[in-house]
């Protein structure tokens, strides 16, 4: 039924494979023109599995049935366990399909215009068929394993792709320290299968998250490992690889640093899709989750809430525009952690699930709508910062609008998208946990105002602005993806997504709290209102501001030391701490002890060879000496 | 004559065709051509041993064969293969056949390096070959006097100290090896009470549990130094940094193996029930070998010692899953020696290239090679991503099979250490990225490194040959676990 | 046969010993070479003195000193021989100084 | 009496003499003292009535053997010339062996009881000395006699090629 699928995966594989080998023998429009061909055609199939999978076959006895549409093994590992690939088709990952070819696609257009005349431009749009081909790979993900292989090439992928200017210091720095900090969670990620696959002894995802009769669960009753049960330390330890991967307190400090990758490329990987990996993969195992481990999910809207509290603050006070957009990005994918931590599992109970999903549907639209638009403007300005840029809204029109949409829309201002998502978290962690509630709600007052202090800084305030080169409006193929998403923006909102995804697999309705809803609406008011206040005219206010709350300015600023403690730990404690020691201990210990061995050989041979002078009569003395002691024995006894 | 005996008459035909050679074209000539049909033998093997599979052979060993040669000690000249030493043979055959390519240019005494060379690759062969403890061990002396030499006179820096200090660390191990072989000799009391050196004849024997509890450390220290063992490693560093390439590229890629085949073949599985009792020490040795020399790696400034350290960490793992005594890890340890054995044969044929070309290895000297060097570049960085063990290239498999096995024991020593091993995976991240980050990025700053040319043929034969291996098994690990998988019965 | 045999003995004992003295002491081949006839000397003493105190009724000691006494000339006149050939390569006879072969 | 008081004469002159011949630092005096030993040792000869052996003795330890030290000694040496003395270390571990190896033989000599014979002494003729050296039964020698014939040839055929000038 649904082997046309497999073309969604092998095209952007063997596109890859094509343009990396072909490399420069390909004019640079070749290659992109190739790429983008077969990246339509990997978003046609897409939309077509979801059609198929939504509104005609996917839906049998009121249950979104999980279809694996091909699978094979690919390495036997014991009798159990074995590593399959395959392409699993449920409500969430075709879902995921239609959102990662779609941006994906989409970036591809922009990129012939923001990416046009850069050296490498067909690595490029190699690495974007890779990183394409992963991200797929890990959605469809039958099995975990599957899952970690994928996982790690988006690793690999965004590593490559952050350090595209791999001449540029700051851009190498940052692609290791995203490789390497995603690495350290995926660790955590690594050990956690381990533990969970000994137990169930498989794989599989629809055995491992059977919600009857789960084997998994029942192996590791009563099992506990320091007080805490055996399989809480395992989906912990899962947990801990989509920290990393979407860069959750404390491993987030990777996603700030990763925007000086290209910009279309921030928009694809950090900010609508590889990011958002976290979040699929709880919703992925979200029936152990519940099941089996309820307190590990508390944690998790925990680590959720307080970081997209921490990003939001953090937001606030960032110059660099991407930066701004990389911390909105952390906290609004905490919204979607901190939704399915307050998840249940059948029917209204799961509204937080199917709430972190839609919110991952929109807003992978409107991030990437932002971060397009932002690279629309750094196009304009070739420059980051917010102090050298104001008044843009008279060169940049369709920017302007399409900004300001997605503005609307990640603040929770209806009709956009942003406020149907939002508004079901809220409702969903308002009936689970008032603290979690007031955290979020803070949260949304904060983005509003944050974003739109973004808004206001790029595009209004200083008004009279002088510029170089007079700023222009970008090509075509970049104001074209802008258009598309804003246009996603203003209409999928509209979607009854209850009635394709949620936690059960069972549609079910759901209806806007008002109540709620008004509040969060009010709260959005309030925060672009001071926020008008502070930026749509140049003013001191903000100075002002900062001055009253200066060490809480100082430290968000400064993304609350984070960075700092990392360097220490693995600057100071790591390589002076360990490998350091280890290295010295190495050469002077170790090897010591052998060159020892050599020395105390070569000294005691040095020492005995004077024994053999070749003088005549030492060896006589030492005959006769010898000759006595005999006698001397022979007299004795 | 048998078919498994070419793989060591191939070698002494060429040593004797180099007689005659008198210009360095027809050396080159002699060394490609013997090579070339080792390869083909290899493969040929490899195919053949699929066959005699399918047709339902369950024996042991394959191919065997069986010559007295020293009727007063029995001592024989004894043959077989099963799929452990098929992979092994393949892995020699394709690292000697681009060890050839990656010594082209090798100055002076051209002839005398590839007559040097083929003798190693003689013990090589006749290693994996051999069913024989006492030829195993031969074959296993004659692999290591030629690195002497090789490094003594070929090598770079302060050669003759690291050959003297590698030859004089393996021979201390061999002597340990050669008391436990003649030990187990010794005790096995075979069926018709008389004494062998037959693998297959003492795995049927039963060897008294004292004498094991003698004889297992005695074998495990003798082939793990040369497998890199913790703290028997040291001669890897200066021993790969000061050997010419080729050499560096047989040594990582196949003599370190003989380390792990030999530690699997003798002390493991001739002696298991002191295997499984003492195992417990050498766990805790090679599980510190894994992270230390990740760890030892980070410091590092010349890519030699990155990589040597790189190799303990990764031998490591291999006698580490070897000793968890499990069918899985056991695999996963063959696949890692045949995935290491590859990629780091692969860095150093690179590492020799860029020395070759700017005469230095520290990495504080070297930077933005990307742009000058592309080819050469991009191979580094795809052998990187196969040591920190990126799906799809061979490391992944290997290490991920490793650790599902190790971890399949249920108490808490092994699954720590386990997880301690895999804690590798991130330190080797580490180190391969800042060396890729510091070399091939950046912007080249030194006037004279603008000048330099990328890969000639010769040196890209010899890389995507390791690549396309390196790829073949990352993409495709069926085939090659269940050759593996199939021949180890624990 | 007034003097007791053990006072021969003595004195040729002396005679062995300070000759072992001059083997080993003496830089010069040629003392060293005195030395060894001082050495046979003590033992001819020996072998005369045994026979002449204990087996009165025989020749063995008589003869034994005789042989060594032609031994002792010739290979005097043979080490002498050496000893010349090594001052003419090495212009000195010094025990300590004749050591080319080994270095 | 007369005998004892000639035989602590010839003791002492070998013992003081043989000491001054290995101490000696000029060589030409240490061949002297040599010279004085050798003749003091034909002496004890005498007084055992070897006379045969005593005349030999002079002859060929004091003619001949000597007089090839005196000539080797004037050509490898200088009037003069003086040895240089030894590390300290050498001499007295040489001393040492010297008296330890002299104080275990005199405690043998001492603790010896040396049966002596009581028969009539008879000095051997020569016509005894020539048949026992010629003769080939028991206690007859000429074999060794023969094999010492060759050596000497030996020697003097070696003496010659090596002392030979090249």
């Amino acid at each position: 039924m649904f082997t046309y699928t497999l073309p969604i995966l092998v095209i952007p594989a063997l596109m890859f494979i094509f343009l990396g080998l072909m490399d420069n023998k390909f004019k640079p429009m070749t290659s992109g023109i190739l790429g983008t061909i077969g990246l339509g055609i990997v978003a046609i199939l897409s939309y077509i599995a979801a059609y198929d999978y939504f509104f005609s076959v996917g839906l049998i006895d009121g249950i979104y049935q999980k279809i694996i549409a091909f699978n094979f093994e690919w390495l036997k590992i014991t009798e159990h366990l074995h590593i399959d690939l395959g392409i699993l088709l449920d409500p969430i990952s075709v879902m995921m399909l239609v959102v990662i070819s779609t941006v994906s696609l989409m970036v591809h257009i922009y990129s012939f215009g923001y990416m046009n005349g850069e050296r490498g431009f067909q690595r490029y749009y190699a690495l974007l068929s890779l990183f394409t081909f992963s991200m797929l790979g890990l959605v469809v993900a039958t099995n975990i394993f599957q899952m970690y292989i994928f996982w790690e090439l988006v690793g690999v992928s965004s590593y490559s792709l952050i350090g595209f200017y791999y001449t540029k210091k700051s851009a190498i720095a940052a692609s290791k320290k995203a490789f390497i900090v995603t690495r350290f969670a995926d660790f955590f990620f690594l050990v956690g299968i381990l533990l969970v696959s000994f137990y169930s002894e498989t794989f599989d995802f629809i055995s491992l998250t059977n919600p009857e009769n789960n084997e998994l669960i029942m192996k590791t009753a009563g099992l506990s490992f320091l007080g805490i049960s055996v399989l809480s330390w395992g989906m912990m330890l899962i947990f801990m690889g989509g920290v990393g991967k979407s860069a959750m307190l404390p491993f987030h400090i990777w996603l700030p640093d990763a925007m000086e990758g290209p910009t279309p490329v921030s928009a694809l990987i950090h900010a609508a899709t590889m990011v958002v990996a976290g979040v699929f993969l709880v919703a992925r195992l979200f029936p152990v989750y519940y099941l089996g481990t309820p307190e590990v999910l508390t944690i998790i809207a925990y680590i959720g809430a307080i970081t997209s509290l921490f990003a939001a603050i953090v937001a606030c006070t960032q110059t660099d525009i991407k930066r701004v957009l990389a911390f909105s990005t952390i906290s609004q994918i905490a919204y979607m952690i901190t939704s399915l931590g307050v998840s249940g599992l059948a029917g209204h109970e799961g509204l937080g699930y199917m709430a972190s999903m839609f919110h991952l549907f929109t807003h992978a639209f409107f991030k990437a709508l932002l971060f397009l638009g932002a690279g629309a403007v750094i196009h304009a300005v070739h420059s980051n910062e917010m102090s050298a840029m104001g008044g843009l809204n008279k060169y940049l029109k369709i920017t302007n609008i399409t900004f300001l949409i997605a503005c609307l829309a990640i603040a929770g201002i209806p009709p956009f998208s942003g406020f149907f998502s939002k508004d079901e978290i809220l409702v969903a962690a308002f009936h689970s946990d008032k603290i979690l509630f007031a955290c979020l709600y803070f949260c949304a007052g904060l983005t509003a105002f944050y974003m739109f202090r973004l808004y206001f800084n790029i595009f209004w305030n200083d008004n009279n602005k002088e510029y170089e080169h007079t700023p222009h409006e970008a090509p075509f193929v970049m104001t074209f993806p802008l258009i598309f998403l804003a246009t996603l923006t203003c209409v999928c909102g509209f979607i009854p997504f209850s009635h394709y995804v949620s936690a059960d697999a069972m549609p079910f309705e759901t209806h806007i709290n008002w109540a709620i809803a008004s509040a969060s609406i009010g709260v959005a008011l309030i925060g672009i209102g001071i926020a008008t206040k502070m930026y749509f005219k140049k003013s001191e206010i903000p100075d002002k501001v900062a001055d009253t709350v200066k060490g809480l300015y100082t430290s968000a600023y400064h993304k609350f030391y984070f960075d700092e403690i990392w360097v220490f730990v693995t600057k100071r404690i790591i390589f002076e701490g360990i490998s350091r020691p280890i290295a010295w201990f190495d050469r002077h210990v170790v090897d010591g002890f052998m060159n020892g061995l050599s020395w105390t050989t070569n000294f005691v041979s040095q020492k005995t060879k004077n024994l053999q002078s070749g003088l005549v009569q030492d060896y006589v003395t030492i005959f006769i000496g010898g000759a006595l002691v005999i006698v001397l024995i022979m007299i004795l006894i | 004559m048998d078919f498994l005996s070419l793989f060591v008459i191939i070698p002494v035909l060429m040593l004797l065709g180099f007689i005659p050679c008198r210009n360095i074209k027809q050396v080159r000539a002699v060394a490609v051509i013997g090579a070339t049909i080792e390869l083909g033998l290899a493969i040929a093997l490899l195919f053949m041993f699929l066959n005699e599979r399918n047709l339902g052979n369950t024996a042991d060993m394959l191919f065997m064969a069986d010559y007295l040669w020293y009727p007063a000690l029995n001592i024989h000249y004894a043959v077989g293969v099963d799929g452990i030493s098929v992979v092994m043979i393949l892995l020699s055959a394709i690292i000697v056949f681009t060890g050839v390519f990656a010594s082209w240019n090798i100055q002076p005494l051209t002839r005398d390096f590839f007559i040097w060379l083929t003798l190693l690759a003689i013990g090589v062969y006749g290693f994996f070959i051999s069913i024989d403890m006492f030829t195993m061990v031969l074959f296993y002396e004659t692999a290591l006097i030629p690195m002497y030499l090789l490094i003594g006179l070929w090598g770079t820096g302060k050669k003759e100290y690291s050959a003297m200090k590698l030859t004089l660390m393996l021979m201390g191990g061999s002597a340990f090896l050669i008391l436990g072989v003649l030990g187990i000799h010794f005790s096995a009391e075979t069926a018709d009470g008389s004494l062998s050196f037959n693998i297959l004849e003492i795995a049927k024997a039963n060897i008294p549990m004292e004498w094991q509890r003698v004889f297992f450390p005695l074998t495990f220290v003798g082939f793990g130094v040369l497998g890199a063992m913790f703290p028997f490693h040291t001669w890897s560093p200066d021993g790969h940094a000061s050997a010419p390439t080729a050499v560096s590229m047989l040594h990582a890629g196949v003599l370190m193996k003989l380390g792990g085949y030999g530690c699997y073949r003798i002390a493991i599985c001739l002696l298991p029930e002191a295997a499984s009792e003492m195992a417990w020490i050498f766990l805790l040795l090679t599980g510190i070998s894994v992270v230390y020399g990740a760890f030892g790696a980070i410091k590092q400034t010349d890519l030699k010692y990155i990589n040597a350290y790189s190799s303990v960490s990764h031998c490591g793992l291999v006698l580490f899953a070897l000793l968890m005594l499990n069918k899985t890890a056991m695999t996963g340890a063959i696949m890692q020696m045949l995935s290491h054995g590859l990629m780091t044969a692969l860095f150093f044929a690179l590492i020799g290239m860029i020395y070759g070309r700017t005469h230095t290895r520290d990495i504080r000297d070297l930077n933005g090679l990307m742009r000058i060097m592309p080819f050469l570049s991009v191979c580094y960085v795809i052998a990187g991503l196969a040591s920190l063990g990126l799906p799809g290239l061979s490391g992944f498999v290997a290490e991920m099979t490793i650790f599902v096995g190790s971890f399949s024991h249920p108490d808490m020593f092994h699954r720590v250490l386990t997880i301690i091993a895999c804690s590798s995976i991130v330190i080797t991240a580490v180190y391969i990225l800042r060396v890729v980050g510091k070399i091939l990025y950046g912007v080249c700053t030194n006037e004279e490194h603008l000048k330099l040319t990328d890969a000639v043929w010769y040196e890209k034969i010899a890389v995507i040959g390791l690549i396309v291996c390196v790829t073949i098994i990352g993409m495709f690990p069926h085939w090659v676990s269940d050759i593996i998988s199939g021949s180890i019965n624990w | 046969m007034n003097v007791p045999i053990e006072a021969y003995l003595i004195v040729s004992t002396i005679m062995f010993f300070v000759g072992v003295y001059g083997f080993l002491a003496r830089r010069n081949l040629l003392t060293i070479l005195m030395s060894l006839e001082l050495m046979l000397n003590a033992v001819n003493i020996n072998f005369t003195v045994f026979n002449r105190y204990l087996f009165p009724g025989q020749l063995d000691g008589f003869f034994f000193t005789l042989f060594i006494i032609g031994i002792a000339a010739a290979e005097t006149a043979l080490a002498i021989a050496i000893i010349i050939n090594i001052y003419r390569n090495i212009q000195n006879i010094f025990v300590d100084k004749v050591n080319n072969l080994k270095h | 009496m007369a005998e004892q008081i000639i035989f602590y004469i010839l003791a002492a002159v070998i013992v003081v003499f043989s000491i001054l011949s290995v101490t000696s630092k000029r060589i030409l005096r240490s061949a002297t003292y040599l010279l004085f030993v050798l003749i003091a040792t034909a002496g004890l000869y005498f007084m055992l009535d070897y006379e045969f052996l005593a005349g030999v003795q002079i002859s060929v330890y004091a003619g001949g053997i000597l007089v090839l030290f005196v000539f080797s000694i004037l050509l490898t040496s200088h009037a003069g010339d003086k040895e240089k003395p030894r590390h300290w270390g050498r001499l007295l571990a040489a001393a040492l062996t010297a008296v330890v190896g002299f104080g275990l033989c005199l405690y043998i000599i001492l603790n010896n009881v040396f049966k002596v014979a009581n028969q009539i002494w008879q000095e051997p003729t020569m016509q005894q000395v020539g048949q026992t050296l010629m003769g080939t039964d028991k206690n007859q020698y000429l074999l060794p006699f023969e094999a010492i014939s060759i050596l000497l040839l030996a020697c003097i055929i070696g003496g010659i090629m090596i002392a030979r000038k090249r």
